[in-house]
């Protein structure tokens, strides 16, 4: 095991895969000399040349589009938009190139592509860059959705998505980037569509996404202080979705809460709990509650920031008022 | 230029198969037998057929809605492309398609494409990767006046041309999209440009218009294009006017221009003028045209057969191809 | 009462607001002496003119940004959209301009526009014609969100659209246009927010929306015969939802389904769902059924795209298995 | 061009103001008092202000991420600026918007945007309700040289054309977008041409480049522009050339650019380009120049001090403002 930065492992990912595949290439805004916005594509080109770790214009359309070309014609993209609220500049070609071309073509067009976006607030980004859209991408059929909580998960996951023959959103956390973690020294993947238990639990289950999982376990922490254990799933992948881990999961406790950072309404937290009522009614003894931001843009100041991500303490009371 | 009788003849031929396959379909449509949406390429068959017949094998085209000329004459199969206008199981897509989305990508058609100007960054997708995987292909995207407006085709043109991208831009200026006139110096109008070549200024590239009806003209000009694309000389704008015959869609009631103006058009017809040139200057004879006419008339009446005998898609096959699978 | 296509309803809402504030526009596609792909500004061009009905280059970006500027400085802008299969072309347009406007200026901008924008399937229009993408924007604060069953729906609600301070995406379905229906000869508008029950009964609530609306009906009918008497709640404005009648209709009934034709995953119907189990729960006997189309693209071919929508025969069965 | 004294004499106060301002932001953020991202204006201080000079207060603009210089050559206040950028409830948006969403919409500003190349179809409605309403407004829309690559310029510039929209255009082409040189002969570039103002062309409207540092050839090119198209000539393209000083945001290493290329801009100094002229030619002396700028720092200093002394907005706060209410 190594001590790894999600930034780096996420790296470590993109260049064993370029390395391994020389068909898979980096486009995106600053992704070349700058290192990307963020510092995820780091010393990329340094390491692979101008040609494999492209800089392009600010033309979020022509790279999803050319992504998706390149896809169909024996590449293997790795595109990033520095962040994931550019996506609606971008959004027809995510949704009815990208997601829809094999469909379209009767199973013809392979388009194996993976989109690197960065969701979340928490640094006072305001309402233009900090949105967590995970909702616009897990309805359309043809996509496979990622966001990983930890570093050995961001790396394996992408690794899976490079190697996917489908077009993948990997989203990432803003605040994970320079949290670090224990990442295999080996070679390995994380197949997509199978969540993970990050904690074990009887009492109550959690499902939480990207920072929330970390929020998930604080809670989870302090609840076990007052006997109370939180059983803590992490879907890993949003599409496909891992129902059995979580139906189970929720069979066992009677209880399921959903804690993601999106917007409430019509959120991912929306479709798992459409899942659980529809599949794993009879599992439940309270209502399904969902853990999620308030129904507002996203708030520049710090105090309305705060206000508007829910907090550990706010899982903490869902759980308690399931119980 | 193509200069053999050969070559000579396979653009004729294929203009001919375009004429006479657009010609059933929309008969077809017609009569109730094709559903969807119909867009037809009728009076515009010298620009696909001059450009594609520039490309070889492994060359990319992209496509538009009216997109059944580009698709024939870069090779796609009449039977499978009728059939796939059918819906039926047996056409390129399986039935899932339809025009708008015919696509062949064993022969490089990344597709017809229902959105306006979303072709035009596909291509330069295909434009990578040649670069990135080393090969000499060239694309050619073909699209209209219209898609000219949209901010697909700004940001493909200036990223070609910052990556020398090899692709060939062809713009099919076919004077309207749907009822708005490219331009007009009184009313409304798409742009404020005679001339849509007069964009590539703007991104550093060539561009320049030429005449869509003649399909020698259209061939040089792309042929050039496309050399230089190969050679590493990076992308091109070729703007070819022409004008759409029959209406944007079948059943257009087409309110917003003249017959008059169609009938002038219809003087230029591509098919009737390269013909004629291939008769005044003895490259073919009456009788060899009439013969090729009658076998592509042949051709399309069995691919339409071919598409209504065809089965119909299962029930059970809605939720095949959502991901992808290798077939062995 | 007057009998009236729901195009035709739609258009007199358009001329009735048009007559009455000259700050009213409408901006698009072919809308002018082409009278719109469908048919529904039809003549107004020649009634109020061409400046006032603006034909548009193909340019949805540039529409819906622009109508967001004209909102912001005194003008009430009635954009349509083609296809609503195009919006991807202007999700910035929608999602970070005119949603958020009003919010990112701390209440100053006010951003009187709607969007019009036909979806559905049925009539051959294959996967990048016929989506219904009502979660895109359900999901984003900031905007309300309309879709109409009928005429007198239609006309009462685009009114009220059009009268509102806020952005509208105001979604038609296809299929709908040329469908009848009385309406009002009388100057009225439909509150947003106000879910219609459109007939009642004890046995189980379907929330149904646009065209399923009819199909539910439908169902009822056939249902009627056999002695279950379903109630069918058509919540007309998707955002703000109308919470308290579908909970109340869910209490009496015990069951609820919730019929769209969206995919179903992250679908409008998932967030249904996910509401009435947060907070109607208890009422339930049974689970939640979600009847929405396949979570695949749009097919094109007629046998393919029967297999893909929901038919009346499965919101029947739906209801069946929950009884 | 601007003539009297006093025109003279508010120009350079704007552009002291902008200085101050954002000199004094640079140090707030650098302190840790100001969260989120900053982009800075300085460097750049001829351009808002040679424009906004040209404006009538019912005039509109649009403005971008680096905004600052904008809104306060429009007429901003700079208490409820510097509020706003602290985050603070007295701010022009309450705290909700900060550095990169802040407007007056009461005076015209449509806002900061935190979307490159956003504000383009923005400005396109407001240049349409000038017509629908008929006033005479026109609409300066500000956007930098990596915005120009973005389909809305596209779209934009072709609806403004189209429809002869009152609208004056300003490309504030600083030589980069983050990383990326708008133009070099070899290797990465934005785009392939030296001149953004050669794409005005491919919409059929007027396109110059001037100096973006001189505020007097600003203010007499959008100057005669607004006259253009406040009297229904339509829009034009202007664009300004000239250097950003600080890194893209604050906090940005700049490792993609040379510090001799900032030394040598640095020399070009927009404001002792003017404050030297003016001296010269002894429209103001040493004294009123000092004097100017001592005043301009205390309103400065007071409007942080304001900031800093405001309170946050109340948490409670965050679920309002979603949908308009009209406040009595
Ligand atoms: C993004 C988008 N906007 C609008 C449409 C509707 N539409 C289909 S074809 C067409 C006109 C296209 O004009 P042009 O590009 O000139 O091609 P032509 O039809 O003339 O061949 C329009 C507006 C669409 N399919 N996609
Ligand atoms: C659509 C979009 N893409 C990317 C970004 C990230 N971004 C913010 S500013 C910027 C550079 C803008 O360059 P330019 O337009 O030249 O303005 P400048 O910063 O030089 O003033 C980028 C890429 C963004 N905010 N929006
Ligand atoms: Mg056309
Ligand atoms: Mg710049």
């Amino acid at each position: 095991m190594k001590n790894l930065t999600y930034a780096e492992a996420l790296r470590e990912a993109m260049a064993e895969e370029m390395e391994k595949d020389s068909s898979v290439f980096i486009m995106g805004e600053d992704v070349g000399v700058f290192g990307g916005c963020f510092g995820v594509t780091g010393d990329l080109v340094q390491r692979f040349g101008e040609d494999r770790v492209r800089d392009t214009p600010i033309t979020e359309t022509a790279i999803v589009g050319g992504a998706v070309g390149a896809a169909m014609t024996g590449s293997r993209p790795i595109a990033e938009l520095m962040f994931a609220s550019f996506m609606g500049v971008a959004m027809d070609e995510v949704f009815n190139q990208a997601a829809k071309m094999c469909y379209m073509t009767g199973g013809q067009a392979k388009v194996p592509m993976v989109l690197r976006t960065p969701v979340g607030g928490g640094i006072g980004a305001a309402a233009q860059h900090s949105v967590c859209n995970e909702s616009w991408v897990v309805g359309i059929p043809g996509l496979k959705v990622v966001l990983p909580s930890t570093p050995a998960d961001a790396k394996g996951l992408l690794k899976s998505a490079i190697r996917d023959d489908n077009p993948v959103i990997f989203f990432e956390h803003k605040v994970l980037y320079e949290t670090k973690g224990e990442v295999p020294e080996e070679d390995y993947t994380i197949p997509l569509g199978k969540a993970d238990i990050k904690r074990e639990g009887d009492d109550a289950t959690i499902i939480a996404t990207g920072m929330f999982v970390r929020k998930a376990l604080e809670a989870a922490d302090q609840l076990a202080k007052e006997g109370i254990e939180l059983e803590v799933i992490d879907p890993r992948s949003l599409v496909p979705l891992d129902k059995e881990t979580i139906l189970a999961s929720v069979d066992k406790t009677g209880r399921a809460i959903i804690a993601t950072e999106e917007t409430k309404r019509g959120s991912f937290a929306s479709e798992v709990a459409a899942v659980i009522s529809e599949e794993g009614l009879y599992s439940l003894e309270a209502p399904i509650l969902r853990v999620c931001s308030e129904d507002t843009p996203v708030p520049f100041s710090t105090v309305l920031e705060q206000a508007y991500l829910p907090s550990t303490e706010d899982i903490i009371t869902a759980v308690k008022s399931s119980l | 230029m193509k200069e053999n009788k050969e070559e000579l003849l396979e653009m004729l031929e294929k203009m001919l198969e375009i004429r006479e396959f657009e010609s059933s379909v929309q008969q077809y449509f017609a009569e109730g037998q094709i559903p969807g949406f119909v867009h037809l390429y009728l009076g515009e068959e010298a620009i696909a057929v001059g450009a594609c017949s520039a490309l070889k094998e492994d060359d990319y085209i992209t496509s538009t809605h009216r997109g059944h000329g580009h698709l024939l004459a870069k090779g796609g199969d009449v039977k499978k492309m009728m059939a796939e206008i059918f819906g039926k199981v047996t056409g390129y897509n399986r039935g899932k398609g339809g025009s708008m989305h015919i696509a062949d990508v064993s022969l490089g058609i990344l597709g017809a494409n229902g959105i306006v100007g979303a072709g035009l960054p596909i291509a330069a997708g295909s434009g990578i990767s040649s670069q990135i995987n080393g090969t000499d292909a060239v694309t050619v995207c073909f699209f209209g006046d219209g898609a000219s407006n949209r901010g697909t085709f700004h940001e493909t043109l200036n990223m070609a041309s910052v990556w020398n991208l090899p692709i060939v831009f062809v713009c099919e200026n076919n004077m309207y999209g749907i009822s708005m006139p490219q331009y007009q110096s009184d009313g409304r109008k798409g742009q404020n440009i005679k001339d849509v070549a007069d964009r590539a200024v703007g991104y550093g590239i060539s561009g320049i218009t030429i005449d869509g009806n003649d399909v020698l003209a259209v061939n040089e000009a792309v042929n050039e294009a496309v050399k230089k694309a190969r050679s590493n000389g990076g992308p091109s704008l070729i703007e070819c006017k022409t004008y759409r015959w029959r209406g944007h869609f079948e059943g257009d009631p087409t309110n917003y221009r003249d017959d008059e103006e169609l009938e002038e058009w219809k003087k230029k017809d591509p098919i009737k003028k390269f013909s004629s040139f291939l008769l005044d200057e003895e490259i073919i004879t009456e009788k060899e045209f009439k013969q090729i006419k009658d076998k592509i008339k042949e051709k399309v009446e069995e691919a339409t057969k071919f598409a209504q005998e065809s089965a119909e898609p299962s029930p059970d096959d809605v939720t095949n191809n959502v991901y992808f699978e290798e077939v062995e």
